[in-house]
């Protein structure tokens, strides 16, 4: 049973993963903490299901790409209309506002599409493949390889296109790279528009897993800052290494501690755990390498 | 040898870059008054003052950051006042910022890369430009994969200026190029910059170090107070009692 | 905005009794309870201001300690039946020393990753709560708490606690206000604004930290125990993480740091929803962009209506006020004009006064202040210093140069205690100080400035003096809000001191502008005028000359000439070679971290390792060839 | 004059403006429910039933020979803050007599202190043990609370399900600690202990751990006593991972969300619940009728407590004949009645249900198994 716990755990913890990379874009680029991400996740799995699904009748890769599609715009609007005036405010103002616009979002989704929770079953409903005894759903798989395709294609064109150098530059100096005629403001908004889609991506992963609520994001997006700050803020690789380490660890915990305190435990991990190491796992200075 | 600029109508001699009787303001004050300035085809211009004279200002316009209040700013007489920073790049204005800013945690080659980010799709281009700026400065060719971060001061600044040359640009404004290096890279590197303005490239630099910046220049600008003190010749203006006396300190 | 202080007094007092009003207009409960919740959540959130705004700590757990004080309280009444107005006292301190407590922890874990921590202690508290049922009643909540019955005002409970309510938050904020005019008021803005800075000119941040934390809870602990006493009845939902939130949502909405505006920022967050409920289930939504839309179109809007109404108990904001008004009036290039004519005529009388009084001036007397032993440092694996010694001898002025990196400002740093070394130590009058944090470093008498100017720029200039006076220093919370006799002589010395040194600067006129408002040679005088305050044996200056321009450059050096006819001793690191080698006596030459020449002046020039290393050739006078021109 | 203090003026004049409403051939009742956030399902459920009620009795005469209407406050479910400023509202500006809700146990005791004093009336189905023991005379319980309901799984799963290796999985919350409390105490009765006591948070999705350690602990029956969708989540995990646990709980597993949502794998749970649809019942018959008529959907327990609520709420003010609270009070004492969850009966303390259904999932319907009368 360890490794089903194991297995589970690891395929939360990427989802954190993906969660935790957004905010480490939208800090990197934007210096803001994005705290309606989970909101953003939520309004991305009602869309998802409740839009393209159930009311258009799509299959579920059409849906999924259609719901990516629909949020990377809505991630652009946001950040023109809302999140490029919040540059200017002290960070703490930046992210006071976007939890009000998360609480704007979340009341939202339950105005649009009620309070009802949506089951959607994905493509491969609730098969499961028994490997070595434990016993893994395809969705988890699933979730594994999307979250690793998107990994390896997001460090390649990091790496090695213009458009991925361009967002580095403007991650790192936005001012000089306007003054190589970079269209920051374009690519501000893409910054966010790709984040938004790292979130769409968790909901349309998750609407199957679980139910869609207008609950769906909150945690999950909470979860995601935490996965950062343990990887290291605004680190790329630590984003990535600070999810999984909370999916297993909050799991193993869980697991291993049966009480009503494991939660606390896990916090008074990670209060000494930044005790040792104040910034992160990766701290950014040095790990902004993507 | 570094190749000519692209798009060039303007012959030698001729100006390209024009400031006529510019104003501009900073909130409620006033920066710059009637400020006019004028840079021919293959000139090195050199605009000197102290801190707080309106240098900066006066590159912040024409890079298009600041809006003249009056006046205009014409590039190969078409008037570039107003235009966004994107659009004046486009045309042909490449500044090399202050302090470098180069992007740290990108490699030699990646930062240069960047630079050519308007000449993307000349990718030839693009390559001949890349091996001509190596081979201006070969250390950065030695260490082309290192980040830009961890290399020195004068490292920084050539990285800075061979960034600025990816765009191929038809003026190059230098700002401040010396600051923060000590007087032996300061030496270097202006003996640098008369090296790519004997390649024909057109510069303008903005620079306090008076003197560093007047003995590679054709032409200078004295500002004072965001006004134009003097200007001339540079070898007149290194000549001039005034200006020996205020900003050469001799 | 030409309304008076006076007059600012009276809008101020007509507000204060209209809301005195309400429980005699028959005003109904309703309205009245949801004021009591604002003036409650008012009270938690001016912690939270505390905290976060003035010191710049974010506090996302504030709802656990207004829990632990309501809790605390709350039991000791139903447990000990010992009265309210024991209980409440008890809780404050008890809760006040746990908020100390992690105001440590907060000493070490800083920003983003603070919030985190604090809201994880919010949630190990909720789960304390929910667990602990033999204790805390458990989930259903401690029910059978008395409730303080105030007959005399009629009503119910609403209308019995309102004035009483009211009058409590208004003298808490008195107190806040108190407390920010006070030298710990100064140095938790000087943290905020710049904590490096602050450490090095004397501030101890740790204790300031602490302290401030500590303010933090007890005002936390003081709103839980009142809102037991006006409910009687507290579970583990009312202090969920999303009360913290929404304190600190009151705290920026009234404008971050602002103490008013914490005040109007509690009546919009809790009365907001309130107002909106007419649209039923839409209402949330409603108030989330709300939030949204304050803080995009004026993000400081409430503070900015709060502190111009509190203006007379805030420092200097009508000498601020006037100031702008000035500015406004002239154009920039008259002030830089007029800065430059101030300048050089402050260095012509401290020209002629220095020549008057050369005669009494002590020579420097040789004997070593301070010591460099063998110090290295190094920075993950590059090693900035390696193994360098040198003596600065009392009274002297020694120059520090060098190329970019040689190790110049990390030497400065490690003098005044904000790097520590790796090997070597470095001693003050034969005490070593390599080991000491920065204050004490500072308080040792080691002062200096930065290279690209700190100030604190939310302050005035004359706190910005203030902070660093040796009097005002130890952070005496309690006696300072008193006021009492010594707590006011010494504020009175450190006040009198600042504007001596403001008066040397040539800026004394500037007293009462707010830094940020400086030009950049202002911010200079600003900050050498702090550096000297506390009298301090050695001075640093980083860079002092970097920026600045004809008479604020001879101002500089007069200045320095000055006080090193005063006795003082500096360590200077500059560029400009010729600046140095006329202000020093002697010259050390650092290059990549060793030390490679020490002498006067005039030997080090000449010293071929130096010239090669560090000063190079003229730049050649060879333009290039004029014949480009016909070369097309 | 800034926007903080516009806003309270505001406040206090709609206030005002809102008591000018309460005309004189109306007669207004006040409902305090979670029309917002996580748990505004319950809220539209609440919500409808009550509405139905106020159509029948108004198409009945109506109350005291006027029209009943009712006043509407969000209390955000477990918000004591909200609850008490809605109680508030409802009490001081509507000043209504009767308030249905607040549902949840911690608002109701939140708010006890406020209107305990006579000036109204809160019918409620919180289910807590502690809403009806605080000597507070105006609540009126309309549920089993969860000591009857846990009495009934335990016994039930004793008896008839032939297990003695109980496990409990619970929300860390007021329902989710209250109920498992409950289990503990009602397993102790019987002499014994759970064999694994799990817990989560409110919105978690994963049980893998949890389920793990019900396994270890050689779980057969689980009792759980959390939410809907997290039920329907343990259900479907346990069974994704072959887990042979039988499940029995709280009434959220005959709640037609978590069969929804559980699908299949919710056949055989059994839970204790105040209300059957398919109860043959002849009252729960013809209310679920009305129900679907009006809703096009099944009802279920929220809409049928609170319909139930409002009924009581319109017959306790025709019997009293005025809607002084005092005197609707001893109406209620007097009553005896049936309604759609079961024979009202009420107690001095305000406990007036004293029975619950068990219920098993067949064929994706729930089943009457028993109904046990306390």
């Amino acid at each position: 049973m360890l490794g089903q716990v194991v297995a589970s755990g690891l395929a939360m913890g990427a989802i954190y993963a993906l969660v935790a990379l957004g905010y480490a874009f939208v800090w990197r680029t934007m210096n803001i903490v994005n705290f309606a991400a989970g909101e953003f996740l939520t309004f991305a799995a009602f869309i998802f299901v409740a839009t393209f699904v159930n009311r258009l009748g799509l299959p579920f890769y059409l849906a999924a790409i259609f719901a990516c599609v629909a949020m990377a715009s809505l991630g652009a609007a946001f950040s023109r209309i809302v999140f490029a005036r919040l540059q200017k405010e002290r960070t703490i103002v930046a992210i006071i506002a976007t939890v009000g616009f998360g609480l704007f979002l979340k009341e939202m989704a339950r105005i649009i599409y009620g309070p009802q929770p949506l089951l959607n079953t994905g493509p491969f409903g609730f098969e499961t493949i028994n490997v070595g005894g434990i016993s893994v759903t395809k969705q988890q798989l699933l979730v594994f390889a999307v979250v690793i395709v998107v990994m390896v294609l997001q460090y390649l064109v990091l790496r090695y296109t213009m458009i991925g150098k361009v967002m580095r530059a403007v991650a790192q100096d936005r001012e000089t790279a306007q003054l190589m005629g970079i269209p920051v403001n374009a690519v501000l908004a893409g910054t966010f528009a790709y984040a938004s889609v790292l979130s769409a991506i968790g909901g349309i992963l998750l609407a199957p897993m679980f139910f869609v609520t207008t609950e769906l994001g909150t945690l999950v997006g909470l979860k995601g800052f935490v996965a950062m700050i343990i990887g290291g803020f605004g680190s790329i690789p630590g984003a990535i290494i600070g999810g999984l380490i909370l999916g297993l660890g909050e799991n193993l915990a869980a697991f291993s501690i049966s009480a009503p305190y494991k939660d606390a435990i896990a916090f008074v991990l990670l209060l000494v755990f930044l005790l040792v190491r104040p910034k992160g796992l990766i701290p950014e200075a040095s790990a902004d390498r993507a | 040898m570094l190749s000519v600029p692209e798009n060039s109508p303007a012959g030698a001699g001729e100006f390209i870059l024009k400031l006529s009787n510019v104003d501009s303001y900073y909130g409620k004050a006033q920066i710059l008054f009637d400020l006019s300035l004028e840079v021919k085809e293959r000139e090195v211009v050199a605009v000197i003052g102290a801190n707080g004279a309106g240098k900066s200002t006066t590159l912040n316009v024409i890079i298009g950051r600041v809006k003249p209040a009056a006046g205009s700013v014409t590039l190969d007489g078409e008037s570039i006042g107003g235009d966004g920073i994107q659009a004046i790049v486009k045309k042909g204005i490449t500044c090399v910022p202050q302090r470098r800013r180069i992007f740290p945690t990108m490699t030699v080659r990646e930062n240069l890369e960047v630079g050519s980010y308007i000449r993307r799709h000349d990718k030839a281009g693009t390559r001949r430009v890349m091996e001509e700026v190596l081979s201006l400065f070969p250390v950065l060719a030695k260490k082309a994969n290192s980040l830009g971060g961890l290399l020195s001061g004068g490292e920084q600044q050539m990285l800075a200026i061979g960034r600025g040359l990816m765009a191929r640009p038809r003026v190059l404004l230098l700002d401040e190029p010396s600051m923060g290096l000590s007087p032996k890279l300061t030496t270097e590197m202006f003996e640098d910059i008369r090296r790519i303005a004997d390649m024909g490239r057109t510069v303008l630099i903005v620079e306090q170090n008076a003197y560093a910046a007047l003995s590679v220049a054709d032409q200078g600008y004295v500002l004072e107070n965001g006004r134009v003190a003097l200007s001339g010749d540079a070898d007149d203006l290194i000549e001039n009692d005034y200006v020996r006396q205020t900003y050469l300190g001799a | 905005m030409k309304i008076s202080m006076r007059n600012r007094k009276i809008i101020l007092a007509a507000i204060l009794v209209a809301f005195l009003l309400p429980p005699f207009l028959g005003v109904n409960g309703y309205a009245l309870q949801v004021l009591d919740m604002a003036f409650i959540y008012a009270i938690a959130a001016l912690g939270v201001t505390i905290a976060t705004g003035i010191t710049g700590m974010v506090v996302l757990g504030q709802a656990a300690f207004m829990g632990l004080g309501a809790y605390t309280s709350g039991l000791i009444m139903t447990g000990t039946s010992l009265p309210w107005w024991l209980a409440l006292p008890i809780a404050i301190v008890v809760t006040g020393l746990i908020g100390a407590g992690l105001g440590l922890i907060s000493t070490r874990i800083k920003e983003h990753y603070l919030a985190i921590t604090t809201l994880g202690l919010n949630e190990i508290f909720r789960l304390i709560v929910l667990n602990e049922s033999w204790l805390t009643g458990g989930p259903f909540g401690l029910r059978d708490i008395p409730t303080l019955q105030i007959p005399v005002m009629g009503g119910g409970l609403a209308q019995q606690h309102y004035i009483p309510l009211f009058v409590l938050t208004v003298l808490v904020y008195a107190l806040a206000l108190r407390i920010y005019k006070t030298s710990f008021g100064r140095q938790m803005r000087a943290i905020r604004d710049d904590d490096l800075a602050a450490e090095s000119m004397g501030v101890n941040s740790r204790a300031v930290r602490v302290m401030a934390f500590a303010l933090c809870s007890i005002f936390g602990a003081l709103a839980g125990g009142v809102f037991v006493l006006t409910f009687g009845f507290i579970s583990p939902n009312n202090f969920l993480v999303f009360e913290s939130i929404k304190m600190l949502l009151m705290v920026v909405v009234g404008g971050l740091g602002s103490i008013g505006g914490t005040f109007l920022g509690a009546l919009v967050v809790v009365g907001l929803p309130e107002v909106l409920r007419e649209f039923q289930t839409y209402y949330l939504a409603i108030f989330g962009i709300t939030v949204v839309i304050i803080l995009l179109t004026v993000p400081r809007g409430l503070g900015i209506i709060a502190d111009w109404l509190l203006a007379p108990w805030l420092p200097g904001e009508e000498g601020n006020a006037l100031a702008q008004a000035k500015a406004e009036d002239m154009s920039n290039a008259a002030t830089i004009e007029e800065e430059d004519e101030r300048a050089t005529a402050v260095a012509v009388r401290l020209r002629s006064e220095r020549e008057q009084a050369v005669v009494n001036a002590p020579k420097a007397t040789g004997d070593v202040l301070l010591k460099v032993e063998n110090v290295s440092k190094s920075f993950g694996g590059i090693r900035a210093l390696k193994d360098v010694r040198f003596d600065i001898r009392r009274g002297e002025i020694l120059g520090l140069i060098g190329p970019n990196g040689s190790g110049k400002s990390t030497m400065i740093n490690a003098c005044s205690g904000i790097v520590r070394v790796t090997a070597g130590k470095i001693l003050l009058d034969g005490k070593v100080i390599s080991h000491l944090p920065a204050w004490d470093v500072h308080a040792a008498g080691v002062s200096r400035i930065f290279q690209n100017v700190r100030v604190w720029n939310s302050m005035t200039v004359l706190e910005n003096v203030m902070v660093c006076h040796a009097a005002t220093r130890d952070t005496h919370v309690i006696t300072g809000a008193i006021g009492t006799a010594k707590a006011r002589a010494d504020e009175d010395m450190a006040r009198e001191d600042a504007l001596k040194a403001l008066d040397l600067m040539g800026i004394r006129h500037l007293a009462n502008r707010r830094a940020s408002d400086l030009s950049f040679g202002q911010s200079r005088l600003v900050e050498l005028a702090r550096s000297i305050v506390n009298k301090p044996k050695l001075l640093l200056l980083d860079e002092p000359g970097a920026g600045l321009r004809g008479g604020l450059i001879m101002e500089l050096a007069e200045i320095l000439k000055q006080l090193r006819n005063q006795g003082m001793t500096i360590l200077v690191v500059e560029h400009r070679v010729k600046l140095v080698v006329s202000m020093c006596d002697r010259i050390v030459v650092l290059n990549l971290g060793d030390k490679i020449a020490e002498g006067s002046a005039q030997s080090v020039a000449r010293d071929p390792v130096v010239v090669d290393a560090y000063l190079g050739g003229k730049v050649e006078r060879k333009r290039r060839l004029k014949a480009i021109e016909t070369t097309t | 004059m800034n926007g903080k203090i516009k806003a309270a003026l505001l406040a206090g004049v709609l206030a005002v403006g809102s008591v000018a409403t309460a005309s004189a051939d109306e007669i207004k009742l006040g409902a305090s429910a979670p029309l917002t956030g996580p748990r505004a399902l319950l809220g539209k459920y609440f919500k409808e039933g009550v509405d139905m009620a106020v159509e029948e009795i108004n198409a009945n005469g109506g109350v005291l020979g006027k029209k009943l209407s009712i006043a509407y406050e969000d209390d955000q479910a477990d918000n004591p803050n909200a609850a008490i400023t809605s109680m508030s509202k409802l009490m001081e500006v509507a000043k209504v007599p009767i308030v249905l809700g607040p549902h949840f146990s911690v608002a109701q005791l939140a708010t006890m202190k406020n209107y305990c004093n006579g000036s109204l009336i809160s019918i409620t189905g919180a289910s807590g043990v502690p809403v009806t023991d605080q000597g507070c005379n105006y609540v009126i319980r309309i549920r089993g609370n969860d000591n009857l309901q846990a009495k009934a799984v335990v016994a039930y799963a004793l008896d008839h399900l032939k297990v003695s290796k109980i496990g409990i999985i619970s929300i860390n919350d007021d329902f989710g600690k209250g109920g498992a409390e409950r289990v503990v105490a009602a397993l102790k009765e019987k002499g014994l202990s759970p064999v694994a006591n799990e817990t989560h948070n409110a919105g978690d999705a994963d049980f893998s751990a949890q389920l793990s350690s019900l396994q270890k602990a050689g779980a057969e029956l689980v009792v759980m006593w959390t939410h809907d969708n997290e039920s329907a989540l343990i259900v479907r995990q346990t069974r994704q991972f072959g887990l042979p646990f039988k499940f029995a709980g709280s009434t959220s597993l005959s709640q037609p969300v978590f069969i929804e949502l559980a699908g299949p794998t919710a056949e055989g749970v059994v839970s204790a619940t105040d209300f059957l649809p398919a109860n043959p019942d002849p009252n729960v018959k013809a209310f679920v009728e009305k129900f679907h008529k009006k809703y096009g959907e099944m009802p279920e327990l929220y809409a049928a407590t609170y319909y139930d609520g409002a009924i009581l709420a319109a017959k306790a003010i025709n019997d009293a004949g005025t809607t002084d609270a005092v005197k609707v009070r001893e109406a209620f004492a007097k009553m005896d009645t049936q309604g759609v969850l079961g024979h009202y009966k009420c107690e001095a303390n305000g406990d007036c249900n004293h029975q619950t259904n068990i219920v098993e999932i067949k064929n994706g319907q729930p089943s009457l198994l028993t109904v046990v009368k306390f």
